[in-house]
């Protein structure tokens, strides 16, 4: 199976259910690839799947989740083939657990949903920031729980994403406000809390996430305000960035950016990064983690 | 002789409404009698149910421990003590049915997922004696209630060095003990804030005094104030978030911020009992806080104007995590931020909701 | 026809206004913690709160009366009287007869040099000032026996039953008007800043109305000499607020640059202008125009929460005129023991048909959570930006500032002072600490505290509230950062000296 | 074994063989509270959204109480079901005995009852079934108990009781003139020396002697009587002795009175600590609800009060208290001190504050309500105002109807839609039938009642304050209900107006009832009213100042009479009297629905005539007014002929002179009448 294969079958995925989060995506693509190639050896199978990993980051689609996701699938590659040598039923028993995951994991968003109810209340005005699938979920909820809460949306240029959520809310008839990037100190004092999602959770128990979170997270630290992400534990990567120079280009570009100009200083990019100490806590499928936990997570997986 | 049965589980009856209304009328000083008491009520609970599925157990002492919640919602040592119990049942029944005993962490996690390991989520199968076992681990758990002040007294000298300033709030027993404990060998300087309209800060005051440590007694608007000469805070507390906040007596929140401005470490006392699943959220979360009558605020007499003003008496104060320097629990000294892992250690996270 | 019956019938209902009643508590408290050190009996007899008002009396002339031997006794035994048996407690600095005098002499001069009321632990201005206070024929104080001992340096008496007790007809010739004042100071009847401000200078009217030089002396001199002794006498009644300070100043600098050659009656109908315009121009018409500030910029719009502290006149008048201009607001007051000053705002505003909540000071952070402003009034404004206000503001302020609720002051400039400040405990007034021990209706832990040595009670009067905290101080200068204080100052030194 | 456990807990000294009893009178022997209580005992009605009696029964038992005598009367079955379905039913501390008797008419009987059981064994608690307290009983107990004990002083050793009151100085809002008592105290033993109720007595006296021979007496005007006393065995036996005891007052005047003959004594105790309410009548069912739900009486506030169903029920900021499943539209306020009981729903823009919603209530959207106190399954609809009133069971409230303050709905009552329902008036879903309490009502009065419009669809009758003895309390209750809040403050001023005695009382109210009657005329004149308000207003005055029917027909004619001939004194008679004229044909219709039966029309010819007598246009008009009240039908003349044909006294003779031709003139056009009648036949 070659690239085209890799990525026709990605693309497909992630057209024919949009509200498929690109990490699964990316999981199950790796699966099917897994599961429609004869391998030989241990080795082999993961210089294949890297490659594959490669190929699915060269797509449009957030990089950290893909990646996270990557780091994950391998992770569990490793895991399965320590308790079965023999390449072949590890080849079968992957296969099987694969999807095992992936069905634990499909429900993770309304599982996030619940826990993060207790933290909104009657009342409550949220500030969100650019689209996230588990945000909306959760607000969603809220809304049938008949709780009464006010949604401030920051447009989150330059793709607009934020307006999407916006539209969305407005279906779902929760009321909402449309806000300036640059205005968000200006409502920050009216906000009770801020609830973002995340393309990738660090070791460090910081997040990556479209471009602005960092700073949502500065203003509400100096206003004192509780700042929550929302995120599947899916997209806890294995990374530790020190500070947004050190966040690697690939997941700050777009992977063609990066192909074509030659200087990044012309370049906006497209994710940065938010430290733990801007987290308050973080609404996971594995619970409701303090930052600290996050890395306890990962290094209970990767040692 | 089932007169005799019929009997005892009137008297059982009997203590767990006694209980739950001393509870509902707060008129049990400090939630370590509060733990206290309700293991060893849901203790007698299980050493009298006749049922012999794990399952069953469980499911009376939920219904036993529900009532008691509710009978003041914001005593949270009960709920935890429940939660305790139920950990205490799975731990025993998983260890009696695979052999081994389970290890630690029942918590999710992404390791679990990827190996499609599941929990045990049946507990209906009958194992032999399960009843005794449980109880014995009951028992070591009264064991480490009646020792938890020790414990933390015990650490006392590693915390309070010679002649220093020390500020405290409230009376709380374990901070008293521990006090006193460090008395024995070093000298230092107390200043305890009155906290009024309750006055237990006098009382601990008094106590100290007569244990012949030098102390003062502030009222509580004075607490900014001297908390520049203060080098170190020591409070009780009433419960610790599971975000590694606290719920503690009322102005705690102040004399936080004032010893974070003066950048004076905070310690916090507190046995592991009074470990919550529970996140704070908000100030005015239900459950979280207490309102007693206002008598004490405003006599009733002057009810004249009380009843055109809004007079409200909290009891508790929630003080975030950012401000706590240490935890001194009686199994040693702790961040806040490592708060979520003891949770993980000592509750299951199905009992988080009961 | 129903308030006829109580009035006759029934002598124990509350009618007096809450600050006699305030004091009769006092009063109570302190008969305990007296009885205690008199003779060492630990027990302060149980039942004191059912005492009428005639028991009570009768006590007290008792007091008063053990009082007067005790004095007399102790001017025999002469000045080393210091070191009482009981005065042993570990902590307790010995002090040769501390007597004291104070701020009074600071007056005039003007080259910097610490007042004698901060050096209660210095011998040697001790000895000067016990000379003056003999010169002067003043009662002395006793000594506090239990100090803090970060305050050593401060003064702190006991609680005299009768601080003229020692006064014999003939003696000091202190104005009659002053030893009430003193008196009501003593007690805390007249309390507030500027309660207290107006209270001295309707009295130093009246002196200087009762006033007449004596032949061959000039009135410039001999009036100031003459208001000396009373100064001293008021401020051992109780320390001098920096607004009475100010005042004191302003009407020395009148006295002193007096032309001698004007007739009496002119100079001293000169000297009652000047107090009547002081108390015009500083005190009152600067209230009106800080309300009128408040007003003007819009500083209470409609659906404020507005969080006061503590009872502050100033404040009082700027919400009651907003709520009388219509603005729709809340008030939540927020009082601290042991004076529970806050009530009676609480009392007042309502009375305004303002709608109110009132907590205590441990529940402020709970209250602060749905405040949208702070408002605060101040005792003083010092050199370097510092509020010092009622004991508890600062910790208001920072946890306004935690919950980022702005914190306005109000204050006439009349209370800028020039003393520079960074902590509560340089400069401070020390309370009674007997107030400490009474709580409502519960029964007292501390009724013999006195007894444990290791044990003490501080109840500071003031504190210090750091300028970063506030974020506008309202005066009738207009709004101004607490940082600018000192342009203020140098503004009304110029005034001043043009005059 | 049951009381061994519990002595450990609480560390109390009762020794095992003396329990510790209580008896609460769950019956008030009044009707303030009708026309609620016709269907439901008092001590069932809902405080806070919970029967009043729980609050009494949930006080006892954790003072420790292990045996309660619930002694119902009236709807006693009713109590005893409550009392078996209800939590106290299991509870293992206590047992509770209901001990029904329909037939006693007061307290005093209920404790005679109780007595020939002969149930009680020892020192026992006597309250009421309305009582809300938190108070510590075991103290005043051990108190009591000590006292009897004590061998020195014969006057502790015989104190039979110990009465519990509260600090409640006047002004103060939980003061109700009802229960405003004084008393004279001995301070250093606490006996009781002299004991009032003010309402009764104009002014205050004290007997000579309990100032002479007591030492230092105390005379205290700021105590509020919380109606519970700790008894020994013998108050049962004295109230057995003398049975002109109807109630506790009796019983302590009694003794106080011939303290020497029985010496007995009784003691009193004020609380320094604690909270007691009684809801005695309107105004403290409305004093009391909000004491809980400003949390004075913790902890019997609603957050820790779980009723049978055990609905949890959370407080918030502001006092706000809602149980998990209201239903609030977005933009609708609680404001503060609400109370909203499970599956409610309120809708938008509705602003709610100080007051009391129960279970399964549904409020529409832009409604107010202030102080109301509504109860379970009320609908209340759009746009309408609810102020200081109370709302039972099931009523239904339609679009835009304003209910007045003092109101009271009664259960199923249907009002609206848009129209005013008058302040204080009582309202109930069916007539008033002539039951034990009240008269028969005139079928004139009937009329007049269901003449009051409350809207198209609305079902609703206004309640009759029964006619008898205490009847002038229960309105003066009644609009202390509407003042009571509307001015707390002003308790002083209210409490000063009763005191008059009460003949007085009924004549100025009858002058001031005119007075008012005359400017509603005005008024309607100004702004023309319809007559259906117009009528509305003055059923309204009539119920407030409680005037007689028969009174009113006089005074309205009177009035409709004497307010054209004060608008044009100075014009000549003649002009007078087509001012008059014009009048009676403007308010015909009024007229009319007042005066029709025969006797109301001579009932208005006697107020005429008086007011010749009083008059001097009148009676020089009086016969030409006759002849216009008989044009227009009002007065038939037969009724005129029969009113002339009356005997007179002395003063009224002139009249009938005066008189006598229009009735000659009224006789021949009669006869001619008849006549042609004859002829037609």
């Amino acid at each position: 199976m070659d690239r085209d294969g890799i990525l026709s079958y990605f693309n497909s995925l992630v057209k024919e259910d949009p509200s498929l989060s690109v990490a699964v995506a990316a999981i199950k693509t790796l699966l099917h690839f897994l599961e429609n190639n004869k391998i030989e050896t241990l080795a082999e199978l993961r210089d294949r799947l890297k490659e594959a990993i490669q190929i699915l980051t060269e797509t449009d689609s957030s990089t950290t989740s893909i990646s996270s996701a990557g780091e994950l699938f391998l992770r569990f590659i490793t895991l399965t083939s320590l308790e079965h040598p023999d390449i072949q039923d590890c080849q079968r028993i992957l296969v099987e657990r694969g999807n095992v995951f992936l069905n634990k994991i499909k429900n993770s968003r309304q599982k996030i949903g619940k826990q993060a109810q207790q933290f909104i209340r009657d009342g409550t005005t949220i500030l969100t920031h650019s689209k996230s699938r588990v945000v909306l979920q959760v607000l969603k909820e809220a809304q049938q729980s008949n709780k009464r809460f006010h949604v401030y949306v920051t447009e989150s240029l330059p793709n607009k994403s934020g307006l999407e959520t916006y539209n969305e809310l407005q279906d779902m008839e929760i009321p909402a406000t449309l806000i300036l990037d640059a205005a968000v100190g200006y409502v920050m004092e009216k906000v009770d809390m801020v609830l973002v999602g995340a393309e990738g959770v660090v070791e460090s128990g910081g997040i990556i996430n479209k471009i602005g979170t960092y700073t949502l997270g500065l203003t509400a630290k100096a206003m004192n305000k509780p700042f929550y992400v929302v995120a599947e534990s899916f997209k806890f990567a294995r990374l530790y960035p020190l500070n947004q120079q050190d966040l690697p280009n690939q997941f700050k570009y777009h992977a063609k950016v990066l192909k074509s100009s030659p200087d990044l200083m012309k370049e906006h990019p497209l994710v940065d990064y938010t430290p733990p100490s801007y987290i308050t806590l973080l609404f996971t499928d594995l619970g409701v983690l303090t930052p600290s936990a996050v890395s306890d997570e990962l290094i209970k997986l990767y040692c | 002789m089932p007169s005799g049965e019929s009997e005892k589980v009137d008297e059982l009856n009997e203590k767990l409404d006694v209980f739950a209304r001393d509870l509902k009328h707060g008129s049990i000083e400090g939630s370590y009698n509060v733990a206290f008491r309700t293991v060893s009520l849901l203790r007698i609970v299980i050493a009298q149910s006749k049922c012999t599925t794990a399952k069953d157990v469980m499911e009376s002492v939920v219904k036993e421990g529900k009532r008691l919640i509710a009978a003041q919602q914001s005593e949270t040592a009960v709920g935890n003590m429940v939660r305790r119990i139920l950990k205490i049942i799975r731990e025993e029944y998983a260890s009696a049915l695979r052999g081994k005993s389970e290890e630690g962490d029942p918590q999710e996690s992404l390791h679990k997922m990827l190996l499609a390991e599941g929990q045990i989520k049946d507990f209906s199968q009958p194992v032999p004696n399960l009843k005794a076992t449980v109880l014995d681990a009951i028992n070591e758990l009264i064991i480490e209630l009646e020792n938890s002040a020790d414990n933390i007294a015990g650490q006392a000298l590693e915390h309070i060095h010679a002649n220093e300033v020390i500020l405290t709030a409230g009376k709380s027993r374990t901070v008293e003990a521990f006090l006193k404990k460090a008395a024995k060998k070093r000298k230092f300087q107390v200043m305890v804030v009155e906290c009024a309209p309750f006055y237990h800060g006098q009382a601990l005051a008094m106590s100290l005094a007569r244990a012949n440590i030098e102390t003062t007694v502030i009222n509580d608007s004075a607490v900014f104030a001297i908390m520049s000469r203060v080098n170190k805070v020591i409070i009780g507390t009433h419960t610790v978030m599971a975000n590694g906040g606290l719920k503690a007596i009322n102005g705690s929140h102040a004399i936080a911020l004032a010893a974070k401005h003066y950048s004076v470490p905070l310690l916090v006392c507190a046995a592991m009992f009074k470990l919550s699943p529970k996140y704070l959220c908000s100030y005015d979360q239900d459950a979280f806080n207490k309102f007693v009558s206002p008598k004490d605020v405003m006599n009733f007499e002057e009810g004249e104007i009380a009843s055109r003003a809004q007079i409200d008496n909290p009891v508790f104060d929630y003080v975030p995590p950012e401000l706590v320097t240490l935890y001194v629990s009686n199994i040693g000294g702790n961040a806040p931020s490592y708060v979520y892992r003891l949770l993980s250690e000592f509750y299951h996270p199905d009992d988080h909701e009961l | 026809m129903a308030d006829k019956p109580e009035g006759t019938v029934e002598p124990n209902v509350e009618k007096t206004s809450p600050a006699d009643k305030k004091s009769k508590k006092d009063k109570k408290a302190k008969k305990e913690g007296k009885e205690v050190h008199q003779k060492e009996k630990p027990k302060a007899d149980p039942d004191q709160p059912q005492k009428s008002k005639a028991e009570l009396r009768a006590e007290r002339r008792a007091k008063q009366e053990a009082q007067r031997a005790a004095k007399q006794e102790k001017k025999d035994a002469g000045s080393a009287s210091g070191g009482k048996p009981e005065a042993a407690g570990a902590n307790i600095k010995k002090e040769a007869s501390s007597k004291d005098l104070s701020a009074a002499s600071a007056v005039k001069k003007e080259p910097k040099r610490v007042p004698d009321h901060l050096k209660a632990d210095d011998a040697e201005t001790q000895k000067r000032i016990a000379k003056r206070l003999e010169k002067q024929r003043l009662p002395q104080r006793t000594v506090a026996q239990r100090k803090v001992r970060l305050f050593n340096h401060l003064h702190q008496y006991e609680r005299e039953v009768s601080l003229t007790g020692s006064f014999s007809f003939s003696s000091g010739g202190i104005h009659p008007v002053i030893i009430k004042l003193g008196l009501q100071y003593a007690e805390g009847v007249i309390c507030g800043s500027n309660a207290r401000c107006l209270a001295m200078l309707a009295a130093f009217k009246q002196v200087i109305q009762d006033y007449t030089t004596p032949p061959q002396k000039e009135l410039s001199r001999d009036l100031e000499a003459t208001i000396k002794p009373y100064i001293s006498f008021l401020n051992q009644c109780r320390l001098m607020s920096v607004s009475m300070g100010n005042a004191v100043k302003h009407l020395k600098h009148h006295i002193t640059h007096m032309p001698n050659n004007l007739k009496d009656h002119e100079a001293k109908k000169k000297l009652l202008e000047t107090i009547d315009s002081y108390i015009k121009e500083r005190i009152l018409l600067s209230a009106v125009a800080i309300s009128k500030y408040v007003q003007d910029e819009a500083k209470i719009k409609d659906g404020d929460v507005i969080l006061v502290y503590s009872c502050s006149s100033i404040v009082r008048k700027v919400l009651c005129d907003a709520w009388n201009q219509g603005k729709k607001f809340k008030v939540i007051v927020v009082d601290a023991r042991p004076k529970m000053e806050g009530k009676e705002m609480l009392r007042r505003l309502v009375r305004a048909g303002i709608p109110c909540s009132y907590f205590m000071i441990n529940a402020a952070s709970y209250a602060m959570q749905e405040a949208t402003k702070v408002m605060l009034g101040a005792h003083a404004l010092l050199a370097n930006g510092c509020v010092m206000s009622r004991v508890g503001t600062s910790q208001i302020a920072l946890i306004a500032k935690a919950c980022n609720v702005p914190v306005l002051v109000c204050c006439e400039t009349y209370k800028f002072c020039e003393r520079g400040q960074t902590d509560s405990f340089v400069y401070n007034e020390l309370g009674d600490p007997d107030d400490l021990v009474f709580i409502g209706n519960k029964t007292p832990y501390l009724n013999d505290w006195r007894d444990y040595n290791s044990l003490t009670l501080l109840n500071l009067v003031y504190d210090v509230t750091p300028p970063e905290f506030i974020s506008l101080v309202i005066t009738e200068l207009g709004l101004i950062p607490c940082t600018s204080v000192p342009v203020v100052l140098r503004m009304k030194q110029a005034e001043t000296n043009e005059t | 074994m049951a009381s061994k456990s519990r002595g450990k807990q609480r560390g109390e000294d009762i020794q095992q063989e003396d329990v510790f009893q209580a008896v609460v009178i769950a019956d008030s022997f009044n009707v303030r509270f009708a026309p609620i209580t016709n269907e439901k005992p008092k001590s069932l009605l809902p405080l806070a959204n919970i029967p009043i009696l729980d609050y009494t029964l949930e006080f006892l038992v954790t003072a420790g109480v292990q045996e309660i005598f619930v002694f119902c009367c009236h709807l006693a079955d009713q109590i005893r079901t409550h009392i078996r379905q209800s939590k106290w039913s299991e509870c293992s501390s206590c047992t509770i005995t209901p001990v029904l008797s329909e037939s006693c008419m007061s307290m005093g009987d209920a404790l005679r009852e109780i007595h020939d059981k002969s149930v009680i064994r020892s020192d026992f608690v006597l309250v009421f079934g309305d009582t809300v307290a938190n108070l510590r009983l075991q103290d005043v107990l051990q108190e009591h108990k000590k006292r009897l004990q004590d061998k020195t002083n014969p006057q502790n050793k015989n104190s039979v009781m110990t009465m519990i009151f509260q600090k409640v100085p006047p002004g103060h809002r939980s003061r109700n003139k009802e229960d405003d008592i004084f008393l004279a105290v001995d301070q250093t033993s606490n006996r009781v020396l002299h004991y009032q109720r003010v309402r009764e007595q104009s002014k205050l006296q004290i007997p000579v002697d309990v100032l002479a021979d007591n030492l230092d007496v105390q005379l205290r005007y700021d105590l509020l009587d919380s109606q519970i006393s700790v008894c020994s065995p013998e108050v049962l036996a004295l109230f057995k002795d003398n049975f002109d005891y109807l109630n506790r007052d009796h019983f302590v005047k009694g003794l106080l009175d011939n303290e020497d003959i029985m010496e007995k004594t009784i003691h009193m105790c004020v609380l320094n600590d604690g909270y007691t309410g009684r809801v005695s009548n309107l105004q403290m069912y409305d004093t009391v609800s909000r004491d809980v739900i400003c949390r004075w009486s913790y902890p019997l506030v609603p957050d820790t009060q779980t009723d049978n169903q055990g609905q949890i029920i959370s407080h918030n900021r502001h006092n706000i208290y809602t149980s998990k499943d209201v239903m609030l539209a977005k933009g609708c306020v609680l404001e503060q001190n609400v109370l909203v009981g499970r599956g409610t729903r309120i809708g938008s823009n509705t602003r709610i504050t100080d007051s009391v919603i129960g279970k399964d209530c549904k409020i529409g959207s832009d409604v107010v309500i202030e102080n109301a106190y509504i109860w379970d399954g009320v609908t209340i609809e759009d746009q309408c105002c609810v102020d200081t009133a109370v709302i039972c069971d099931n009523v239904v409230v339609y679009a835009c109807t304003s209910v007045g303050p003092g109101c009271v709905l009664s259960y199923n009552v249907k009002v609206g839609p848009s129209v005013k329902i008058e302040a204080r008036s009582r309202l109930q879903a069916a007539k008033d039938m002539d039951d034990d309490f009240g008269d028969e009502l005139t079928e004139a009065d009937q009329d007049a009642v269901s003449m009051i419009n409350y809207g198209s669809k609305s079902q609703a009758f206004l309640h009759q304050p029964p006619e008898d003895s205490d009847d002038e309390d229960n309105d003066l209750v009644q609009d202390m209900f509407g003042l009571g809040i509307q001015s707390e403050s002003s308790t002083e001023a209210s409490s000063l107006s009763e005191r008059s005695s009460d003949d007085e009382a009924m004549l100025d109210d009858e002058e001031l009832f005119y007075s008012e009657l005359l400017d509603t005329f005005v008024k309607a004149k100004e702004d023309n009213y319809n007559t259906e308000n117009l009528i509305l207003e003055i059923n309204s005055l009539k119920h407030t100042y409680n005037i007689a029917i028969r009174d009113l027909y006089g005074m309205v004619m009177k009035g409709l009479i004497e307010i054209p001939l004060r608008d044009s004194q100075d014009l000549e008679p003649g002009a007078q009297l087509a001012n008059v004229k014009k009048n009676f044909v403007r308010y015909k219709p009024l007229i009319l629905n007042y005066i029709k039966s025969e006797e109301s029309q001579l009932d208005c010819l006697h107020a005429l005539e008086d007011f010749a007598l009083s008059n001097k246009t009148v009676s020089t008009l009086l016969v030409k007014l006759l002849h216009i009240l008989y044009d227009a039908d009002i007065l038939s003349e037969v009724v005129l002929i029969k009113w002339h044909n009356m005997e007179k006294e002395e003063e009224y003779k002139a009249i009938a002179k005066q008189v006598a031709p229009l009735i000659k003139w009224l006789e021949e056009a009669e006869e001619e009448t008849s006549d042609e009648e004859l002829g037609s036949d």
